[in-house]
């Protein structure tokens, strides 16, 4: 920053050169080229021209420049000679093919037309009453500056992440305040198992039961038993108490795990205990008999 | 040099400032790096503003990953309301994975993906588990040992019903079924 | 009920924790929701902290939007080598652009690009609205129906200033220009 801060005083514009211009600058590249420390001179190198270019913000920022560099008023605008200037870059802007020209080229026209009404003669009746023809463009090159002020001075503001940070602490509020999940009614849960039952109907043509749903889930409840005892005793996945629906549901938990390879059944001989286990443990099981 | 204060007020800043937390590595090679300073002296410091702190509302904690401020635990209550707006719905997609793993309980994710035509994101499946509606009760004895889902007896309490057999069957509509459907993703 | 230690806790504890700056009323109708407090009140509490913070790394300022803490100000330069990469640079075109808009809002691009002498890239306009610093207000009558551009608090709240009339060039309107210039965010 240092460096690249001295490279720009040698630019005799270091005052009015505003900080965010320095900040559109690649310096490093001009490495001190004397760009506009020779303001008669007008060959610039053409890399050097368009980062020159680049430094300004547009048009007015250059005619700002020029008019300052001759350490003038705004409102004495010399316009000959900041026209003459003026075209110069433009010129040089045109036989580089700059992008940048475009908006350029309006200003000049501007200037020009404002040149040749200054140099056309006037008769001597009129003078009092036209108005100066620098005057609107004097009028915009003052509110321009006033903006381009205000950027400067609003670069300079503190700035976030540049300046100041802001200082934050974690939480735990934040999942407290997430554990008041959203609610589900029954409908949304019902309208949920249709949407999934059609998609099933779609993919599958078969006729899907509606029975077929306790029957899973006592297929759950077995499977989650055997998860914590390593075997159970068949009869005892039988709940009386339910009735005989309850005992059927039960038996068809039990062939329908068994075919799908959930669970294993043993039974050592005709009429003994049969066994039930979780489908992989019985591995682990003979491990251990034996 | 920088004084034994404007050294605190460093470190104290670069932990706020901070996205994560800062180790005593990154506070050293960082903010610190022109002040040849060493570890002990910046635990001194840590130290320090630990006590600094104490009976703040905000505290400096040492995580896993380094010093980080976090709100008073018992303040967590109270704060929590900045973050209560109501909660939103579910999405159809988590409905449908809870509808799927009550019909064809147990199941495997890969079966659920299947009927779906479309992958159950992670999330979904650990919300429906937070929320205490579903759990593993096994492993399908296949490649990779998938874990089976089934469906919980918080859920059946939640839905105050006896067995996933008694949810609404199809073409029984209820009034609260034509409420407003857009549900927004969790 | 809350004593007056808790409640400070509590105030600190939420504009350390929110993600933006926090106003009298929301701290007011939401973590203090609860316990019965004026804004006097309130203002004292905020005063006592930010007296608190004085010395510290870490400062209680208020800004356009409200009340958050921030790094003191003469850290900025040691912390900013740590993050380098968070500070983002401004060219002379977006901040000549910003300024207008702040200056002379509400206003359209047409008015902008008048004034700056050049067209104003599409790409300024978007960084400007993501940054939330820019907003339409709404689109003035003209044949085109251009959008009005004005600045939002956030802007403010970013360049640490209270109002546009901080920035001392933009200050005092210009005299061709008399209309009413503090166009609050909505």
């Amino acid at each position: 920053m240092n460096s690249s801060l001295e490279t720009l005083e040698q630019r005799d514009l270091a005052a009015e050169q505003s900080l965010q211009e320095q900040h559109s600058l690649p310096l490093g590249f001009v490495r001190g080229e004397p760009v506009l420390e020779r303001p008669d001179d007008l060959y610039i190198p053409p890399e050097a021209l368009e980062l020159m270019l680049e430094a300004f913000s547009g048009p007015m920022d250059l005619l700002l420049y020029l008019i300052r560099r001759q350490k003038m008023d705004i409102l004495d605008l010399p316009i000959l000679d900041i026209t003459r200037q003026y075209m110069a870059y433009v010129e040089l802007m045109r036989e580089l093919h700059l992008e940048l020209a475009a908006d350029y080229l309006v200003m000049a026209a501007i200037l020009a037309e404002i040149k040749s009404r200054l140099l056309l003669p006037k008769p001597p009746s009129e003078e009092d009453d036209e108005e100066d023809p620098r005057a609107e463009l004097i009028r915009r090159l003052r509110e321009y500056e006033v903006i381009r002020e205000g950027a400067r001075q609003l670069d300079e503001q503190p700035q976030q992440d540049r300046d100041y940070f802001i200082a934050s602490a974690a939480t735990d509020a934040r999942d407290i305040a997430g554990q008041t999940p959203p609610e589900v009614s029954l409908a949304d849960l019902s309208l949920a198992l249709s949407r999934v039952m059609q998609l099933v109907r779609v993919q599958a043509h078969h006729h899907i039961q509606r029975e077929a749903l306790s029957t899973r889930e006592r297929m759950s409840a077995i499977l989650e038993r055997l998860s914590q005892v390593e075997r159970c005793d068949f009869v005892s996945l039988f709940e009386p108490a339910e009735g005989k629906a309850g005992v059927v549901v039960s038996f068809l938990a039990v062939l329908e795990l068994n075919k799908e390879g959930l669970i294993v059944l043993t039974q050592a001989e005709a009429y003994s205990v049969i066994y039930v286990t979780r489908a992989g443990a019985e591995r682990v099981l003979e491990e251990g008999v034996a | 040099m920088i004084t034994d204060k404007q050294l605190k007020q460093l470190v104290e800043a670069a932990i706020f400032a901070a996205e994560d937390p800062v180790t005593l590595d990154q506070l050293l090679t960082g903010v610190l790096a022109n002040f040849s300073l060493n570890k002990p002296r910046l635990r001194q410091v840590l130290d320090q503003l630990q006590d600094d702190y104490k009976e703040r509302g905000v505290q400096l904690n040492e995580v896993a990953s380094g010093f980080r401020f976090q709100t008073r635990a018992e303040l967590g209550p109270a704060l929590a309301s900045m973050w209560s707006e109501r909660a939103p719905r579910y999405s159809a997609a988590l409905l449908e994975t809870l509808a799927l793993i009550a019909w064809q309980q147990p199941v495997t994710r890969g079966e659920i993906e299947a009927v779906r035509g479309v992958s159950v994101s992670t999330q979904i499946m650990k919300t429906l588990q937070e929320r205490g509606w579903v759990k593993v009760v096994g492993h399908k004895e296949v490649p990779g040992r998938p874990a089976l889902y089934a469906t919980t007896k918080e859920f059946l309490n939640y839905f105050s019903i006896q067995s996933v057999a008694d949810i609404p069957a199809l073409g029984q509509p209820t009034e609260t079924d034509t409420r407003e459907r857009d549900t927004e993703e969790v």
